[in-house]
């Protein structure tokens, strides 16, 4: 009879427990709707310091990308925490690791915004991670700033915490295709993608501006894939004129070798990530007159404020600016801009500051607006081509709706 | 691993030679791997259940989480033994560095074959692998044969890491898919025989690769998964008949 | 719980590893209720007929019977369960756990609950518990372990470990016990022990107890009933006195026939 | 975790035999009260981020536990432990996609994971060691391929976020109710494999792990005992896996792969295989070690620190902490036992 005393004994303590618990937690249970109240001052904020931050892959396959959109965010906070900072304080970015891996950036957000206790989250890089990291900020409400994640799932009305600044994919490679088939007549023509929402996405964009004028092939790619062999011969087997390409710089580079190891060379075309320098050093003999969507404006356009960015880039790193670097530097230009508007320092007044932005310019990327139930920010993308060492513009980045 | 890495790791950050930096690599990777049998390999307790598999396997993630973190996480593109010109041989396009790496594999598994089974030192290390006291009591310096060949083995392991980093390209994690299908080789073909294991190695490779072609990029790693269960789990009556007999 | 213990009889057996005969067309009958001794020169075939008896060699010909079911075609646990309980000549325990668990896993043959209701501790579970403990602190007793019961098998003395095993084999008092050289290792005082507590046990639980061992005065003192085995043949059965007296025994056996101690 | 076993032992070889009643309950109801306090400590001292985390260590002691059963106890080497909590955290997703609750889900992930342990069990009742470890590879991969390739069911490399646990009052994405909802099927899984000690099954799974021939020899139906202990884990497993995908509200492949299962492995082995107490300092190990990593602005320091502990534990230290705890217990009693012997 002793043994099952002990264990009713053991389930009472659990359920004890469980009833001590209720008690408790019943008190606060997370912050109030979301509404601007100038005097209440959100987590993260002292009366020195404002404290945002996000996640980005510095290490495995999509390093490249996150890196440098690290180092774009940092020189922007320094040089504006040099000038005074917004509202009296200085501004502390946090950027963690989360390897484009969805549940590395989900566990590094719940610690930036439970245990760093972030403002806002300011930028990020990815797409597959910073999706991993989204249902997760819905539900703490946490605004996010323009971060570099391109899905129709962002943008739209069902995540209302996320503020895009750029084009989802769907449109990029609708742009990109149209391109293609107005110079050329493909009969078939191949894509490889990140497999999940990112593919997808590219598939339906190039769908769209195919309908039936060619056949395409989707082959789905895991990240940090090593062996590109067997995806090289599916391609080669289906022998398509083009391949559109939207995978992390690495791996771009590995399919694009594995396919010329096999001679197989067809005209390729790719997302606004091949516009990186660090992307054209190192695989650029592979991607000659390759086709890349352009999401920034171009680091040669005589545009006055691109011309300011480089300068003060340069000027604050002490070496020339990236595309990715661009791509931070616009990230947490957009954030200040709304922290500097907001009433009051709480995430309802900063959700209320960015709605404001009303064709706000910043000449990298096109101009940004930010409405009631509107996230999208913008709608324009330019075509570039791979020449050489260095990215020849073909067309000027300009809204779809012309 | 270590080899093909550290030798990216010379040649593409601290600009030595290619030849100087594979050497160099290789050697690093003998030496670790003398090191994993001396310190770890040698002092297993017996009696326990998988225990060597367990140890393998902690040597195995601090090894590769070590060179992540001296070199780092990025896969690189490695150096092509040979030029990379192509020609078309039969439809199949060959490249000089398929074919240094079929000719220099071909070289090893003879120059192999020729040691265990022609020369003395390959008698000697067959019986101590048969029954280490016997031959111990037939004068064989056991230990001492068991360095020599963990550092040949180190050695082979250093050239097919070359080899492999010459057609992919090189991080902390890309031979572990090329380990398991060993591994697999090894169990079907069973690690006492000389030729078994290796025709099932070839074997392993054309089954993934026409997996490959036939079905598509995603279907090469079911494709041997789906074998292994297949071939180990209902094929072992050859294995196991004598396992519960009980010797006089 | 001791049935009637029963006769066991081998038919034309046969044991080949390889091309080598282990053991030679062996017909013998083991008379039911006796402690019988099987003697034989190294390699004459005795624990392979203990094997072959038990379950654990493929049988190449011939049969195995216990009372009147042919146990042939079994496996060596369906053995066990019909009564058929050996221990190994070098022993086998379950090295990191206690005297009493080793004891207790050899209650296995008694009617034990379902896997489910053991594992929810469900009073079926319970009562086969206390069943099984007090079988276990009985024969643990017998053997003079009662002390042990909690200390680790890996810790105790070679003596103490070959009746850990014994005890396993007796606590579910099957009908057919084999020993396969018990009183290796022990001395002498330590074998005269063995020897007597073996007759206890075997006069509280009849059963047909087989007991390989080489030292000819054990056997006499234990032992009611001899076979005698030579290269895997069978040589001569009957009382210690007829198979020791018998020239062939003592010519296999000591290598020349014995002048004065008959 | 104040250690509450100096005189007694707790998991295995605790037969309860000869004591005599009262000190064993009075054993257990200390043990009961102290496990309790222990509880207790996360809910009301730490902060969210560390009842998060502690919840966290509450789910993967349920998977530790049932690797326990599997390797400590049984002996089996399965590197497919990890995909069975896979097993539990998809069927969850699925189930709960179709608006069903907590009861609904718990059972579908109790029936999968019985139909998934058979699937992986029955082929390789005639494996052991390497072999079995690299079937088990190869059954954990399969899974693995199958859920990255089923983007529309399992949402695939993406992941996918799973709607949290609603019990009455508590919340399972708030972290205090989550730990809380998790405590109590962990409690319970505790009680049960602790209970197992003391049953002739557990005892068969020992005979199985230690010595085949002599289980065989007394009658241990060798196959059914490993099935059984694959059935217990994977059950663990999903079960652990349930509560996993309800706290973490999001689940990925990467999460259960092959090296989530290298890491329940080090669990175990460092935290004391055969043991009840073990499997929870295991759990503690892989959840809170990686956090004091990066804490500390290494992160990638654990895996090394975790390869080079388990090669060094399993070799200095076969039997983890607890092991380690318990050795020292048994030669400070046999030190005392000889002085009562020559005094």
């Amino acid at each position: 009879m002793r043994l099952k005393k002990v264990q009713i004994g053991a389930v009472l303590a659990g359920l004890s427990l469980l009833a001590s618990g209720c008690g408790g937690v019943a008190g606060g249970s997370g912050s109030s709707a979301i509404g601007c109240d100038p005097k209440e001052t959100g987590p993260g904020v002292t009366d020195s310091e404002i404290r945002v931050g996000t996640t980005m892959p510095l290490s495995g396959s999509g390093a490249a990308g996150g890196i440098g959109t690290k180092e774009g965010q940092e020189a922007f906070y320094a040089k504006l925490n040099a000038e005074g900072g917004v509202q009296g304080r200085k501004i502390k970015p946090i950027v963690l690791d989360d390897a484009y891996d969805p549940s590395t950036a989900q566990k590094q957000m719940r610690q930036l915004v439970e245990k760093e206790e972030i403002l806002v989250v300011s930028g990020g890089e990815g797409t597959p991670n910073f999706l991993g990291a989204v249902p997760y900020l819905n539900r703490k409400k946490v605004p996010a700033i323009a971060p570099y994640a391109p899905s129709d799932q962002l943008g739209g009305d069902k995540n209302p915490y996320v503020f895009m600044a750029t084009v989802d994919y769907i449109q990029e490679f609708e742009i990109l295709t149209n391109y293609v088939l107005e110079q050329d007549s493909p009969k078939k023509i191949a894509l490889v993608g990140v497999a999940g929402n990112v593919g997808d996405n590219a598939k339906l964009g190039m769908e769209k501006a195919l309908k039936d004028k060619g056949e395409l092939l989707y082959v789905p790619e895991t990240p940090g894939t090593t062996d590109f062999t067997p995806i090289a011969t599916q391609l080669k087997k289906f022998d398509a004129e083009y391949v559109f390409l939207i995978l992390t710089n690495a791996d771009t580079g590995g399919l694009l070798q594995a396919m010329d190891r096999i001679g197989y060379t067809p005209k390729t075309g790719a997302w606004a990530g091949m516009s990186d320098d660090t992307y054209i050093k190192e695989f650029g003999a592979l991607s000659q007159n390759m086709l890349v969507a352009l999401e920034t404006s171009s680091l040669k356009s005589d545009n006055a404020q691109v011309k300011k960015f480089i300068t003060d880039f340069t000027a604050q790193t002490g070496k020339a600016p990236s595309k990715f670097n661009q791509l931070g530097w616009v990230q947490a230009q957009l954030t200040a801009e709304a922290l500097k508007r907001a009433e009051g320092l709480s995430r309802g007044c900063v959700v209320e500051a960015l709605e404001s932005f009303e064709n706000f310019e910043t000449g990298i990327v096109p101009p940004v607006t930010w409405g009631k139930n509107d996230r999208a920010g913008v709608d324009a993308v330019g075509i570039g081509q791979i020449k050489g060492d260095e990215l020849v513009v073909v067309e000027e980045t300009q809204s779809l709706q012309k | 691993m270590i080899a093909a890495f550290s030798a990216w790791f010379l040649y593409s950050e601290h600009g030595l030679p290619v030849p100087v930096a594979l050497i160099l690599g290789t050697l690093f990777a003998v030496i670790v791997n003398s090191a994993i049998d001396y310190a770890a390999i040698r002092r297993i307790p017996e009696g326990r259940p998988g225990l060597d598999l367990v140890v393998t396997l902690g040597i195995f993630l601090l090894i590769t989480a070590v060179m992540q973190q001296l070199i780092d996480a990025n896969a690189h593109t490695f150096t092509s033994l040979g030029a990379d010109t192509r020609t078309e041989l039969g439809g199949v396009v060959v490249s000089v560095n398929d074919g240094v790496v079929v000719v220099l594999t071909a070289a090893i598994i003879l120059g192999a074959y020729l040691l265990l089974n022609r020369t003395s030192l390959g008698t000697s290390l067959r019986a101590s692998a048969e029954d280490a006291g016997i031959a111990q009591a037939a004068g064989v310096n056991v230990r001492a044969l068991r360095t020599a060949t963990w550092a040949a083995a180190g050695v082979i392991a250093a050239i097919v890491a070359v080899l492999v980093a010459s057609r992919l390209s090189v991080d902390a994690f890309y031979m572990t898919p090329v380990l398991i299908k060993a591994f697999i080789a090894g169990m079907i073909g069973g690690l006492d025989r000389f030729w078994l294991p290796l025709s099932v190695a070839v074997g392993l490779g054309v089954y993934e690769a026409l997996a490959v072609f036939l079905l598509g990029s995603s279907a090469g790693t079911p494709a041997v998964f789906l074998l292994i269960i297949v071939v180990l789990a209902l094929v072992p009556k050859r294995f196991v008949n004598e396992r519960n007999e009980v010797r006089a | 719980m001791t049935t009637a213990a029963p006769a066991v009889r081998t038919e034309g057996l046969t044991v080949r590893y390889g091309a080598f005969r282990a053991l030679r067309d062996v017909t013998v009958n083991l008379p039911p209720g006796e402690i019988i001794g099987l003697i034989g020169p190294n390699g004459a075939g005795k624990t392979t007929l203990l094997n072959a008896i038990s379950g654990f060699t493929p049988i190449a010909e011939g049969s195995v019977h216990v009372g009147d079911r042919d146990l042939t075609a079994l496996g060596a646990r369906r053995r066990a369960l019909a009564g058929v309980v050996r221990g190994f000549q070098t022993v086998r325990l379950l090295e990191r756990e206690s005297v009493l668990t080793n004891v207790l896993i050899g209650t296995e043959r008694l009617p034990q609950p379902s896997a489910l209701a053991q594992f929810f501790g469900l009073p079926s579970q319970r009562r086969a518990h206390r069943r099984d403990t007090a079988a276990a602190a009985e024969v643990l007793d017998l053997l003079g372990l009662a002390g042990q019961s909690h200390r680790r098998v890996d810790e105790l003395p070679f003596a103490s470990r070959r009746l850990v095993e014994v005890a396993r084999v007796l606590v579910s008092s099957p009908s057919v016990i084999l020993l396969d050289e018990p009183a290796a290792g022990l001395d002498q005082e330590g074998r005269q022990e063995l020897a007597s507590v073996l007759t206890r046990i075997h006069r509280n639980h009849p059963s047909t107890m087989v007991v390989v061992e080489h030292d000819v005065d054990l056997v006499k003192t234990l032992c009611s009933y001899v076979i005698a085995l030579d290269s895997g043949a069978f040589l001569r059965d009957g009382t210690p006195a007829e198979v020791f007296g018998d020239r062939q025994v003592q010519l296999a056996y000591f290598g020349r026939a014995a002048g004065a101690d008959a | 975790m104040t250690s509450t076993t100096t005189r007694s032992r707790t998991g295995t070889g605790a037969g309860a035999g000869a004591a005599t009643r009262g000190p064993g309950l009075g054993r257990k109801l200390t043990r009961l009260t102290v496990f309790a306090v222990i509880a207790a400590v996360p809910p009301l001292l730490f902060d969210s981020y560390w009842v998060f985390l502690a919840a966290q260590v509450v789910a993967f002691a349920i998977a530790t536990l049932g690797l326990d059963i599997l390797y400590g106890r049984t002996g089996q080497l399965s590197l497919a432990h990890a995909s069975f909590m896979g097993v539990g955290a998809y069927t969850t997703y699925t189930v709960s996609s179709y608006g069903y609750g907590p009861a609904v889900q718990l059972a579908a992930v109790v029936v999968v994971a019985v139909v998934a342990a058979l699937v992986v069990a029955v082929p390789t009742l005639r494996l052991s060691g390497l072999r079995l470890a690299l079937v088990t590879l190869a059954f954990g991969e399969l899974l693995a391929w199958v859920i990255r390739n089923t983007t529309d069911l399992t949402g695939g490399t993406q992941g996918a976020s799973v709607d949290p646990i609603v019990i009455g009052l508590l919340d399972s994405s708030e972290p205090v109710d989550a730990y809380l909802i998790a405590l109590v099927p962990a409690v319970i899984a505790t009680v049960l494999a602790a209970h197992l000690g003391r049953t002739q099954l557990g005892r068969r799974m020992l005979a199985v792990r230690d010595t085949e021939l002599a289980a065989e020899s007394v009658g241990v139906a060798v196959a059914r005992t490993k099935i059984t202990a694959f059935l217990l884990s994977a059950v663990y497993a999903g079960v652990a896996g349930w509560l996993y995908a309800a706290i973490t509200g999001f689940i990925a492949p990467p999460d259960f792969d092959l090296f989530a299962s290298v890491y329940l492995f080090v669990a175990v082995v460092i935290g004391g295989a055969g043991s009840v107490l073990g499997a929870w300092l295991g759990a503690a190990y892989i959840v809170l070690v990686p956090e004091l990593f990066t804490l500390a602005g290494q992160p990638n320091l654990y895996p090394i620190v975790g390869g080079a502990l388990l090669a060094i534990v399993a070799l200095v230290v076969p039997d983890g902490i607890v092991g380690l705890g318990r050795g020292i217990g048994r030669r400070v009693r046999r030190a005392r036992d000889g002085q009562e012997e020559t005094a």
